[in-house]
């Protein structure tokens, strides 16, 4: 079994030549059944194994994981975390995420470097301003903290975003001081840590390979390690949601698409907040390593190749150059992929699904590393009780038939233009 | 005829003269066309054999079945989609070709002036296809790009209708767009050293 | 990426403009009772791991929407057909 | 002399020319030819840098673009770049570099005292701390941390320099111009492929500079020289140097960066600093030669520790001994060159230490030639913080022996680069003869070649490349000839590769810059991070500048002995572009400032320049915002562009909006199909309002279509969505009904397009209407269209329409007279008090007629929330049919545009507040709806709003709250019709 960190324990193993850390997470085998497997190792799925646990006092749980813990999105994506959404269905939603992320070191016992540096997305016309404000509101409404800077109060901030000469000058921005970014890998770390202490088995390489499907209900998973009997199953795979849905028979408004990444070698302090263009594609942050790590659109056709190609990396860097000129000289060190769930509307579905003990969490877009907390609160909320969590009402699969869509973008149902 | 001022489309944008690398002959050279009939034709359902022999008989011109240009008397007709066609003419300049056109095959093709609607710059010169390379997502090799081919792309985030006329090229640009793509071509040819010539 | 227009040949990714599945089909809209096919057409789009039948638009060159049959997991694009041939 | 380490007469610089530069302020002098690592060891500078986490003294490992140490701020000012590889910078005269994240000097680096603290600081420890207390966390610990990390510092001025980017195209590409590059440009050019060949270096030759080897008889050196001399003269051989190809990318796209100027202080005028090439290639072969690897033991990281290679390349090509006694340490026979060639350049050659149990004849000869000693063994000790000043040497049976020395050379063998080859997925594979990884699956059209393939042998290099040259040219449709060169047997390299001394002590480095040492590995694999993904991610082994070019292998080779694996099993991490680290702003290239996007400017825009109007950008357009007069407030110049308009007239260029021509006999059916209301009826010479639905039943777009003939329509779009619009009518014409008769192309750049707006407008247009013409109310009514001339013969649209509300025109000619018309205009309406508007007036005007725009087509709207509803046909098929009758895109409950006055004419409807009940708090619960725009409206003497407001229509009269908690603000305003002035629009119709 783990053991708590302190920092006694930091010292004492130190003084030992570190010899007696144990695994971070027990590599189990995987048991016959279990009460709720979870296939997905990402952010989601273990999160939703710690809160099961921690909340819900479910603990005869497996997590399996087809590659490494965290090989996917959420050990690939920029790390943002902000609650500054309009529309009613998401607001609470993620702001409740935010409140999850700002006491989750002491929940996990792990530091997962939660940097509330800030989240300033910046705009570049009256109409943009505009729709802004109207955002702005919808936090303010909800409980959550936005500024609206002025011209001047984004230059304190940013003193060498381009004001002179940009062909889209920025006018001001809309703020969000608790916003910022989160160490992706600590947060999968931690939350294996604290769901394996917990008793969840966490089993890598194990990649579901169908589902058993009983008179309508599921009775279990089949998987690289053999079949895994289940009373519940519950679906958190992202990028793979049509593949592994396709399995037990759903058809899912989602569509498959690639997100890259970008980041810097590392240099001295130069961004202290999360930055967004807002007449192009680029948003920008400083890692804690020194790196800047950004990315921009989607490249805009279905994938499953985990890469991007040329067209968006130069998208991004344009818009890089625009917003921030001085960046021109320092140099792109990696650029990957990750592969995103894009839903219909761009906002995320968790629900249950025709099958019976089957749940499925996922359409989470290119936005569903901040949502990490709640969506496994609220996803453990409906698994352990069978009711949506409030916070999640929105989130079904009945909204695309009912036109009752959440279209923070209104872009229509097209998933490459959220 | 009008009383009002006719610009063209560079009126304004470009001077005439040296810019970039003052050394030695130009890399390239730039001239507008100015003034020159523009259309687009776009065959009507079922007409194509029809419209075909039509522009055969009053212009001469085989209409080409792709990114080529077929020259008639007097008007070139460059590909540019699956039954669509950009027509140029020196001889009928401005609005006059689509007048002519829209006359000519009536029902067969629809018609419409974009005289006004486009820059046409002429680029020649030893470095004419390094500059345009900076741009140009299209292999412009001479064995590839042959006398008359033509392309529509983009430069720059613009789009643009090439063809190429013996050893110059022909540049179709958005009226609108003009200045600013007057500003990359200039920003591309400084090496070579560009002659802009009006 | 490179995809060849049937019209204009082989161009580069940011030339064309994506849409997605190719094979659905827009229900009669005037058919009262084609709720589901409808839903289906709008929100359910074929999203397979290998061969995908697609919608691109050549925006930046002869403006032909295409049918692309390309392969999701390695990029390969086995055929592009104009859309509005044999429609 | 100053370069106490050259060698006279040595390598290929020019020793005839000296190029002064500085280091951490130091002037020193180097050759033409020289890197700047070359140049800091001719001057017997060893100390470079200082590592990421212990700040440990670093010197130079490699000659290459692998290197891990020597990184150093080049240049100074808004030009600085942090993070550059020594190895890599070409000296140019002038040059001016520092040492970086060290403090206050390199020599005295106060936070090198870490590294007492490395037992605390081992892998991953932060996550484990840094907790307590929980508000520590934000004041202390992480601006702790950030102030630690990163390595240079960034500039933080604007980037000076231009960059540009172009395409290219060939038959073969050949990347990496070493002996198996040269060889396949040359089999492939020889036939007439059309080939570009791509190095990184700034001299062609790869290692053929490096060594002294022989080929056909002439030196390699010469060889490499007459090999580009002969690619140079193919016509159709393009050779880029300094130009690194750093990615692959689907359809056979390599993108390259060239380093145009960065081997001179600054570009020369009119010359851009780097280049992005983007590269089509039917066929690719690379040549990318490979890495030799470090060997793992205690302190291996001291300056004067070098790799094997490097030696050879400081001492062959640049002239240059990086040390006077060398120690060699290696695992395989290649190196033993290394000793003669530093033996052969004066050097003395303490010790070979030779970790394998054999020793083999060509250890025999190289002993007798350099008077070496030869030890079975490791090293086990170095000493000198500095610079390396001894080694300790353990045997075989286990006895020490300290020799001194200032150069360890060090080889544990090779790699092959095989970044290029899995930037499409394909995962190498592991070879268990040469004890490495190879390339596995290429990408569609790659082949490999030389070291890149594992071909190790200078023959087999030379052969590989030739056979991979001529084969891509057969498959580009040549005929080469027969290969001349046989192909030779394949050459195993060590048969057992030492990775690890594990019984010297100190810390032994596995990844240089990022400080991963061996026990940091053991660690990992303890805590459960067992797949090399997870040491990396732990640990941060590979992630540094380099990527781990040199510590990869060895990392995975440590991590399957503490896992009790086989390394051929343990896998590796993934490579990603760029193989090297590529500036932004080459990526960007010329698109940055002003010309990050186009401008597209309006027919009337010098003319309106002319009048000072303040301008906007609108997408792409830039458009007149207003006109203010000398001295004038902006709202009043918005009041007095308004007043005028509505008391006498006004005249805007509305060319931005989109204009399509929809012809053909269909087009009526055509246009009944993609708007909800019909146009097949309409009569010629008259327009309509239309709206567009998505196909899920949103809205769209808006605007109007006049008909022109039974088969020609003529539509306007919002400037916003003209090209969106374009899209959508070709996919409904291509894709769902091809067999309409039915043309559409954009007409946008051709027509110049002015609205003329106010009681007198009638009066303008009709002085400029040539004579016979007649656009009296009777003639020309509301909403009538027509062809027209104006101005003496000019042919003109004029369309009876209003978004002002006011009787208007709008009047289009061929853009080429746009300018002139505007002149006309204003000189015909001068005596009418004629006066432009800009688009803010614009807005205000119909907001004040309540017409929905941008803010209230927000794709979130439906017909029903925009108060058309009824507007939808029933009985014909169009887009958004079926999925706009759905009951939640219909119901009261939906929030609906509405008007809104303050009740208080001076307070503002601010754009973006909430909507709560009067006296309800502002909270999640009460929030009903939202303001889209807001105005003042002179005619009124009030500001007023649109809002969408849930149940709108049904609350006129009714007190809400507009709430503004973002700005601070709340205003009571009641709910009213849209329609403030004349709502009957009967001035429309006058
Ligand atoms: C480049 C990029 C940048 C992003 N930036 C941000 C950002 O800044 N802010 C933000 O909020 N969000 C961001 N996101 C989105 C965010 O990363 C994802 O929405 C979120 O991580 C998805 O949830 P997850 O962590 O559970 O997914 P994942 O980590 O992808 O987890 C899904 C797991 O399921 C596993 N799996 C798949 N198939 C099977 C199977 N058959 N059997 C077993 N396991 C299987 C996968 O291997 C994977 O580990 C970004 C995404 C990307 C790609
Ligand atoms: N005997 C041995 O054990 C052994 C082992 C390895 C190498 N060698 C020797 O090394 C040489 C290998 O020849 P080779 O031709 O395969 O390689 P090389 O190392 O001589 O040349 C590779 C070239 O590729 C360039 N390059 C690498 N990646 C690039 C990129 N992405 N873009 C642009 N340029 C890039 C490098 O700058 C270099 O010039 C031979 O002389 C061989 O004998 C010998
Ligand atoms: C926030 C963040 C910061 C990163 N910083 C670095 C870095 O400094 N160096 C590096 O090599 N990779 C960095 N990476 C990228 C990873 O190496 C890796 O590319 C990414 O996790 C995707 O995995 P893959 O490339 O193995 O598919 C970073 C990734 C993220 C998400
Ligand atoms: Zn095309």
């Amino acid at each position: 079994m783990c053991m708590r960190y302190s920092l006694a324990g930091l010292l004492t193993n130190a003084l030992t030549g570190n010899r007696n850390w144990k695994p971070v997470w027990r590599e189990p085998e995987p048991k016959p059944s279990y009460d709720v497997v979870i296939v997905g190792g990402g952010g989601h799925g273990l999160a939703t194994a710690h809160y099961l646990a921690k909340e819900h006092g479910i603990t005869n749980v497996a997590v399996i994981e087809k590659s490494y813990l965290g090989s996917g999105n959420v050990g690939r994506n920029t790390t943002i975390v902000r609650s500054n959404y309009l529309l009613p269905g998401n607001e609470p939603f993620y702001e409740w995420s935010m409140k999850l992320w700002e006491g989750l070191e002491q929940d996990l016992n792990y530091n997962a470097m939660v940097s509330q540096r800030g989240v300033l997305n910046v705009f570049h016309s009256d109409a943009q301003r505009d729709s802004f404000v109207r955002r702005g509101n919808a936090m303010r409404f909800n409980g959550a903290d936005a500024e609206l800077l002025d011209q001047d109060q984004v230059r304190a901030l940013v003193p060498f975003v381009d004001f002179e000469n940009a062909r889209f000058p920025v006018r001001g921005g809309l703020y969000q001081a608790r916003g910022g970014t989160v160490r992706h890998d600590a947060v999968v770390w931690g939350y294996a840590r604290s769901a394996d202490m917990r008793g969840v088995d966490i089993i890598q390489n194990c990649a579901a390979t169908g589902f058993r499907i009983e008179n309508g209900r599921i009775t279990g998973v089949e998987t690289e390690k053999g079949f895994i009997g289940a009373k519940r199953v519950a679906l958190s795979v992202a990028g793979s949601s049509s593949r592994v849905g396709e399995m037990a028979g759903l058809r899912l408004p989602i569509e498959s698409h690639v997100l890259q990444a970008f980041v810097t070698e590392g240099i001295k302090p130069l961004l202290d907040t999360v930055i967004t263009f807002g007449a192009g594609h680029f948003y920008c942050s400083q890692s804690d390593k020194g790196g800047l790590v950004f990315g921009g659109d989607i490249d805009g056709y279905n994938t499953y190749a985990q890469r991007g190609n040329l067209p968006v990396v130069e998208d991004v860097a344009e818009g890089g150059m625009a917003l921030i000129p001085a960046i021109g000289r320092l140099r792109i060190l990696r650029s990957w992929g990750g592969l995103l769930d894009m839903s219909m509307d761009g906002s995320p579905i968790i629900d249950r699904t025709h099958v019976d003990g089957l749940y499925f969490n996922g359409g989470w877009c290119y936005g569903g590393f901040k949502a990490t907390p709640a969506a496994g609160w609220c996803f453990a909320h409906l698994i352990a009780t069978g009711q949506s969590h409030p916070f999640a009402a929105a989130y079904r699969f009945d909204r695309f038939a009912s036109g009752r869509v959440i279209d923070e973008k209104g872009m229509g149902a097209q998933p490459n233009l959220h | 005829m009008s009383d009002l001022q006719s610009l063209s489309a560079l009126d304004g944008v470009s001077a005439a003269g040296r810019f970039g690398n003052p050394d030695g002959n130009a890399g390239v050279t730039l001239t507008e066309r100015a003034s020159l009939g523009l259309a687009t034709l776009e065959v009507r359902k079922d007409q194509a054999v029809a419209l075909a022999e039509r522009v055969q008989a009053a212009y001469g011109a085989a209409l080409p079945r792709g990114p080529i240009s077929a020259n008639g008397t007097g008007v070139r007709f460059i590909g540019i989609a699956p039954g669509q066609w950009f027509a140029v003419s020196e001889t009928l300049p401005n609005e006059a070709l689509a007048d002519d056109l829209a006359t000519k095959l009536h029902g067969l093709a629809s018609v419409a002036d974009h005289s006004s609607g486009r820059a046409v710059m002429r680029l020649e010169g030893p470095a004419v296809r390094e500059v345009l390379a900076k741009g140009l997502a299209v292999d412009i090799d001479s064995r590839v790009f042959l006398d008359g081919a033509a392309a529509v792309t983009s430069i720059g985030h613009m789009g643009v209708l090439v063809w190429r006329d013996g050893e110059a090229f022909d540049l179709a640009v958005f009226r609108s767009f003009a200045s600013s793509f007057y500003g990359w071509l200039r920003a591309s040819a400084a090496e070579f050293g560009i002659d802009v010539v009006t | 990426m490179r995809i060849t227009c049937p019209y204009c040949g082989p161009r580069n990714l940011e030339e064309f403009t994506y849409r997605g599945d190719a094979t659905v089909k827009r229900p009669d809209s005037l058919d009262e009772s084609a709720t589901e096919a409808w839903v289906d057409y709008v929100y359910l789009r074929k999203n397979p791991a290998g061969l995908h039948k697609e919608f691109w638009q050549h925006t930046a060159g002869c403006h032909a929407w295409l049918e692309v049959t390309r392969d999701t997991t390695t990029h390969e694009i086995v055929a592009v057909e104009l859309a509005s041939k044999g429609r | 002399m100053s370069q106490i380490n050259r060698l006279t007469g040595k390598g290929l610089v020019d020793h005839s020319k000296t190029v002064s530069f500085h280091f951490d302020g130091q002037p020193l002098e180097g050759h033409p030819g020289d890197t700047l690592a070359s140049a800091l060891l001719a001057n017997g500078i060893r100390l470079v840098g200082r590592s990421f986490k212990y700040h440990r003294p670093r010197g130079i490992l490699t000659a290459g673009s692998e290197e891990p140490n020597a990184l150093v701020e080049l240049r100074t000012g808004a030009r600085r770049e942090p993070n550059t590889r020594a190895t890599t910078i070409e000296l140019y005269d002038g040059l001016d570099a520092a040492s970086q994240n060290r403090w206050p000097s390199l020599k005295f680096d106060l936070l090198s005292i870490n590294q007492l603290a490395s037992p605390i600081f081992g892998a991953g420890f932060y996550y484990k701390t840094f907790m307590w207390p929980a508000s520590f966390w934000e004041k202390l610990y992480e601006p702790m941390i950030r102030r630690a990390a990163g390595l240079g510092y960034p500039s933080k001025q604007t980037d000076p320099d231009h960059y540009e980017k172009a395409n290219a195209f060939c038959d073969v590409l050949v990347v990496g111009a070493g002996a198996a590059g040269l060889s396949a440009a040359l089999a492939a050019a020889r036939v007439g492929a059309r080939v570009i060949l791509c190095d990184e270096d700034f001299a062609l030759g790869g290692r053929l500079l490096a060594e002294r080897d022989e080929i056909d008889g002439q030196s390699s050196q010469d060889w490499a020289k007459a090999a580009a001399a002969e690619l140079e003269s193919l016509p159709d051989c393009r050779i880029l140097r300094r130009t690194t190809v750093f990615g692959v990318y689907d359809g056979g796209v390599y993108a390259a960066i060239e380093r145009v100027s960065d081997h001179l202080p600054e570009p020369p005028a009119h010359a851009p600093r780097q280049r992005l090439w983007r590269i089509v290639a039917k066929q690719s072969v690379v040549c990318a030669g490979g890495f030799e690897r470090p060997i793992v033991f205690g302190d291996n990281d001291r300056p004067g520790v070098m790799l094997a290679s490097a030696v050879r390349t400081y001492l062959n090509r640049f002239g240059v001994t990086p040390g006077r006694d060398a120690v060699i340490f290696a695992d395989n026979h290649e190196a033993l060159t290394t000793a003669t060639d530093l033996s052969d350049a004066g050097a003395t050659v303490r010790a070979i230490v030779d970790p394998q149990p054999q020793r083999s004849t060509a250890a025999e000869e190289v002993v007798a030639e350099t008077g070496a000693l030869y030890i079975n063994g490791i090293i086990d000790a170095v000493s000198g913080a500095h610079g390396i000043k001894s080694v300790r040497i353990k045997d075989a049976q286990g006895a020490s022996k300290t020799v001194d020395c200032d150069l360890l050379a060090v080889s544990g063998g090779w790699n092959p680069v095989l970044n290029l080859t899995t930037h499409l997925g394909g995962k190498p594979k592991w070879d268990n003869a040469l004890s490495c990884l190879v390339p596995g699956d290429l990408p569609p059209g790659m082949r490999v070649a030389g070291a890149a393939a594992g071909q190790f042998s200078l023959q087999a290099c030379l052969a590989s490349g030739e056979a991979a040259g001529a084969d891509s040219a057969k498959d580009c449709g040549f005929s080469p000839s027969a290969c001349s060169r046989p192909a030779p047997a394949r050459d195993v390299g060590p048969v057992v590769p030492v990775w690890f001394a594990p019984s010297s002590r100190g810390k032994a480095f596995v990844d240089f810059q990022n400080d991963v040492s061996v026990s940091d590995i053991k660690l990992a694999a303890r805590e459960g991070f067992r797949v090399p993904d997870h040491l990396k991610r732990y640990t941060t082994l590979g992630m540094a500048t380099d990527q781990g070019k040199t510590s990869n292998l060895n990392g995975a080779a440590l991590l399957a002995e503490a896992t009790g694996r086989h390394l051929g099993a343990v896998g590796s991490t993934t490579f990603r572009p760029p193989y090297t680290p590529v500036a932004i702003g080459a990526l960007a290239g010329h698109h940055r400032g002003k010309d990050f996007r186009p401008t597209r400017l309006a027919p009337s825009h010098a003319w309106a320049v002319e009048q000072g109007a303040v301008f906007v950008e609108a997408g792409a357009w830039m458009r007149a915002l207003m006109f203010p007069k000398p001295g004038e407030a902006a709202q009043d110049t918005v009041d007095r562009e308004v007043a005028n308009t509505r008391n006498n007239v006004g005249v805007c260029d509305v060319s931005t909006l989109g204009k399509i021509d929809v012809q053909g006999s269909d087009a009526g059916a055509f246009l009944d199909r993609v708007y909800i209301n019909g146009f097949s009826k309409l009569a010629v010479g008259k327009a309509r309002y239309g709206l567009m639905l998505r196909e899920d039943g949103f809205a769209m777009d808006d605007g109007t279509t006049a008909r022109f003939a039974d088969d020609h329509f003529y539509m306007t779009t919002t400037t916003a969505n003209a090209v969106k619009v374009s899209q959508h009518l070709e996919f409904c014409q291509q894709v769902l009904w091809p067999e309409l008769d039915v043309q559409t192309v954009s007409q946008t750049e051709q027509w110049a397009q002015f609205a003329v707006a106010g009681p007198k407008s009638r009066k303008v247009i009709e002085a400029l209407l040539d004579s016979g013409q007649d656009i009296s109310n009777e003639a020309f009514p509301y909403m009538a269209c027509g062809s027209f001339t104006v101005c003496g013969g000019t042919p003109a649209r004029i369309f009876r329409l209003s978004f002002s509300g006011e009787l208007a025109y709008e009047i289009g000619v061929p853009a080429r007279f746009g300018d002139g018309l505007i002149r006309a205009i204003m000189k015909a309406g001068a005596e009418h008090g004629i006066g432009p508007y800009g688009t803010e007036a614009l807005g205000v005007m119909r907001i004040e007629k309540g017409h929905a725009a941008g803010p209230e087509l927000n794709g979130q709207t439906t017909a029903h929330d925009l108060g058309l509803g009824k507007m939808m046909s029933k009985k014909k098929d169009f887009i958004g049919r079926f999925m706009g009758q759905r009951e939640a895109l219909n119901e009261a409950a939906r929030a609906t545009m509405v008007g809104l006055k303050p009740l208080d004419p001076k307070m503002r409807i601010n754009a973006g507040a909430h909507l709560a009940p009067k006296d309800a708090s502002a909270d999640a619960e009460n929030d009903q709806g939202y303001v889209t725009s807001q105005a003042y409206s002179p005619e009124l003497k009030s500001f007023i709003g649109l809002a969408m407001l849930s149940e709108g229509p049904a609350r006129y009269g009714e007190v809400i709250k507009v709430c503004d908690p973002l700005r601070d603000y709340e205003t009571l305003a009641e709910v009213c019709s849209p329609h403030f002035i004349d709502p009957e629009g009967e001035r429309l119709r006058v």
